[in-house]
């Protein structure tokens, strides 16, 4: 078993240990960065004024949320697969930043929507599939709290998250087929405004400062799961008492 | 430089609500849940140190 | 294999037909959830026919929720459960002869109650109409997705919450398709688009869902 | 040397983050008896459930004609009944649509007459057609033991098959245990209670530290 020993939970606490400060100080710096690039370097949108600047947050966190859901899938089917213990373990270790980012995006979207369109809230494909997204890290959350079991808890989640991000893209499709054929709303929002090459440079700066963060996190928690499972073993023992 | 003042940049055109309500709400969350992970690290540390002394008796 | 198969399902049956309260219980509240809506929206008739088809699916949705955590549970309780896991015939079999017994069981007569329903919602003839082939295309699928909440949530403290919240969001597109096929018709955009989508994830679902249910149930049984 | 009819290989299993036992391994011929010991919440269940196929190990595997249970799992579960905790009968059902139920889903053709037969050999001959639901526990455990007997398994694997069972039933499972035995069936059985079983070679396991005293 290869496998088992490269992705042996010893390891990958101390590796983590020593990852954690670089990706919280990229995350901070960049975040800086982006900041700067949202508030002072990009002009002010003719058609949207000043309330554009919300999708310097608002894109990077929808993002995250779909991206965060994804890892959490492949994590799942790898455990499932492989019956490795660690992949299972990230998958836990993400999903609350997932649920974090969702309800960002969904925050910020009703921000933005509000000055746009006139509604804090329309039904369109992208806002209803970020709903269920939320739904269903909410869902998977909770299954992990109701099972006391860890083993059957990692799998149960995970099964849970494979059906989930099958279904995902057929909610998309079908709320955005759905609005097409309601007439009564007219609001298009799938035509994206020209957008300056500035504008997009602070978006993915921002991205790559939440992909940063939720790195950082999701290693934060999946050192404490790790030390939680192994505290017979030796090593963790002896990391206890170390500290 | 888009802004005249620091009025205006608070202002943000009259979208000053939506944007700072955005940015707001997204510092609260990202604060709320690192001071929760320190916090949760802590209080398992603990607690695993405690259940390990107890199994040492 | 069809041999196995025939005898979830007759096994099933008989045990329903011994308990017979039990999926009562569903078209009960089915009946209850959507007649309450009349009386929270008002009785005008157009604005009735307008929400009609989407408070029947709706409120056939949670119908087959109360019904499915029962799914698993009682058999799970006796042990026959395990004794029917253990049996030479894969899981999978299994979890979808208990799929289509739920649905014959819950499905069926949702089928038969709806167009009572849909007169009481001023809905046509056409709608109602389409609203069955709806509910006929579109309840396997509650049942299949809801096999596999019901695996998941086997044997938890309020399993039956958690239940909800776990497949309420796959239902999505049933719902969509289901309710806005009846839309179309009466709006006159047609229902034919809806109906094979609806088709289309039925299908979906029958492939995937009964192999992720059968790795649930036997994750909870371990 | 070919590996037993059931054998198994370098087994470990742990319940939640505790490791109940490790390295375990032990091989069964037909004929014989596995008496599986130890105390309460040694791991006695969870290695019948291991035995099964329901659990997975932590490390190791349990093989069945020298090959492992999950890539033969169907031709294993034709050769083996398991009896639980839980007997796995139906209270809405009477014993002898237990019994057809229980032979439909092994698919196995249903003998009405030889299920009756068992059922009144096994002392139900009273309650062939009530539902179970009134029947008394120690009843209702004997519907599962006739459907034990009707499954024609092999290998018999039974968690704590007395519990609830007064003297005459006692002295039936044993009976019972011998005929399968002679018969070349296999059993292994956990058991807080003392079974009579003489002119049958029995082989103990102990799970866990805590010695148990003879029982057999």
């Amino acid at each position: 078993m290869n496998l088992y020993t490269y992705a042996s939970p010893a390891n990958f606490y101390h590796l983590a240990g020593k990852l954690i400060p670089w990706f919280a100080w990229g995350a901070g710096l960049l975040t800086v960065w982006g900041l700067y690039i949202s508030f002072f370097l990009a002009p002010t949108d003719f058609q949207q004024s000043e309330a554009y600047r919300i999708i310097f947050i608002h894109v990077p966190a929808a993002w995250m949320s779909m991206f965060i859901y994804l890892v959490m899938a492949f994590w799942g089917a790898i455990g499932l697969a492989f019956n490795t213990r660690l992949s299972f373990m990230m998958a836990r270790a993400l999903a609350p930043t997932g649920a974090l980012f969702t309800f960002i995006a969904l925050w910020t979207g009703a921000l933005w929507g509000k000055p746009m369109w006139g509604a804090w809230w329309v039904w369109d494909a992208r806002l209803t599939s970020e709903l269920i997204l939320l739904f269903l890290y909410v869902g998977i959350i909770a299954l992990w709290a109701a099972i006391d079991d860890v083993k059957r808890g990692d799998r149960a989640g995970s099964l849970l998250t494979l059906i989930g991000a099958i279904n995902v893209p057929i909610i998309y499709f079908s709320v955005k087929w759905w609005n097409t054929l309601h007439q009564g709303s007219s609001i298009n929002l799938t035509k994206a405004p020209s957008m300056a090459a500035i504008m997009l440079q602070g978006m993915l700066v921002m991205a790559i400062a939440a992909w940063l963060y939720t790195i950082a996190v999701a290693l934060v928690r999946v050192r404490r799961i790790i030390l939680e499972r192994e505290r017979q073993t030796d090593w963790a023992k002896a990391i206890l008492e170390a500290e | 430089m888009e802004w005249a003042s620091w009025s205006d940049f608070w202002h943000m055109a009259g979208y000053g609500l939506y944007v700072w309500g955005s940015y707001a709400v997204t510092a609260a969350c990202i604060l709320v849940e690192v001071i929760l992970l320190k916090r949760a690290g802590t209080d398992t540390r603990r607690r695993l140190k405690r259940m390990q002394q107890w199994e040492e008796q | 294999m069809h041999r196995f198969l025939l005898a979830v399902l007759r096994r099933d049956l008989t045990l329903a037909a011994r308990r017979r309260g039990d999926w009562l219980i569903a078209q009960f509240f089915f009946v209850m959830v959507a007649s309450l809506f009349p009386l929270g929206v008002g009785p005008e008739p157009e604005m009735l026919a307008r929400i009609g088809p989407g408070v029947l699916w709706v409120a056939a949705t949670l119908a087959s929720l109360l019904s499915l955590s029962r799914l698993f549970a009682d058999d799970h309780h006796d042990g026959s459960l395990e004794h029917m896991v253990l049996s030479p015939e894969p899981t999978v079999l299994l979890v979808l002869g208990k799929s289509i017994a739920h649905w014959l069981i819950y499905g069926i007569p949702v089928l038969l109650i709806a167009p009572v329903l849909g007169i009481q919602f001023n809905l046509s003839w056409d709608a109602i109409l389409v609203l069955e082939l709806s509910l006929l295309l579109g309840t396997p699928i509650l049942s299949l997705l809801g096999g596999v909440g019901a695996a998941l949530t086997l044997g938890l403290r309020g399993g039956g919450v958690l239940l909800t919240l776990l497949i309420l969001p796959l239902y999505v597109p049933a719902l969509i398709f289901g309710a806005g096929a009846v839309d179309g018709v009466m709006t006159g955009t047609g229902a034919e688009a809806h109906l094979s989508l609806l088709g289309a994830f039925m299908m979906l679902s029958l492939m995937i869902a009964p192999w992720i249910a059968a790795a649930a149930l036997r994750v909870s049984l371990e | 040397m070919p590996d037993p009819l059931l054998s198994v290989h370098d087994l470990a299993c742990a319940r939640g983050e505790r490791l109940l036992f490790k390295g375990m391994g032990f091989g069964l011929e037909q004929g014989q008896l596995l008496l599986v010991q130890g105390g309460n919440g040694q791991g006695k269940t969870s290695l019948l459930r291991l035995l099964t196929g329901l659990a997975r190990p932590e490390a190791g595997e349990v093989r069945w004609r020298g090959e492992s249970i999950r890539r033969v799992s169907e031709a294993y579960h034709a050769e083996m009944c398991y009896l639980g905790h839980a007997n796995g009968v139906k209270d809405d059902l009477n014993p002898v649509e237990n019994l057809r139920f229980a032979d439909g889903l092994h698919g196995r053709a249903f003998d009405q007459k030889r299920a009756v037969d068992t059922l009144e050999r096994l002392g139900l001959s009273r309650c062939l057609d009530l539902p179970c639901r009134v029947l008394s526990f120690g009843q209702r455990r004997r519907v599962a033991l006739a459907a034990l007997l009707l499954a024609g398994a092999t290998l018999w694997i039974l968690d704590e098959p007395l519990t609830g069972l007064d003297v005459h039933a006692v002295a039936l499972m044993e009976g019972l245990i011998r005929d399968h035995l002679k018969a070349g069936g296999m059993v292994v059985a956990t058991t807080h209670q003392a079974l009579n079983l003489e002119g049958v070679t029995v082989q103990r396991l102990l799970v866990g530290n805590v010695a148990i005293p003879d029982l057999a």
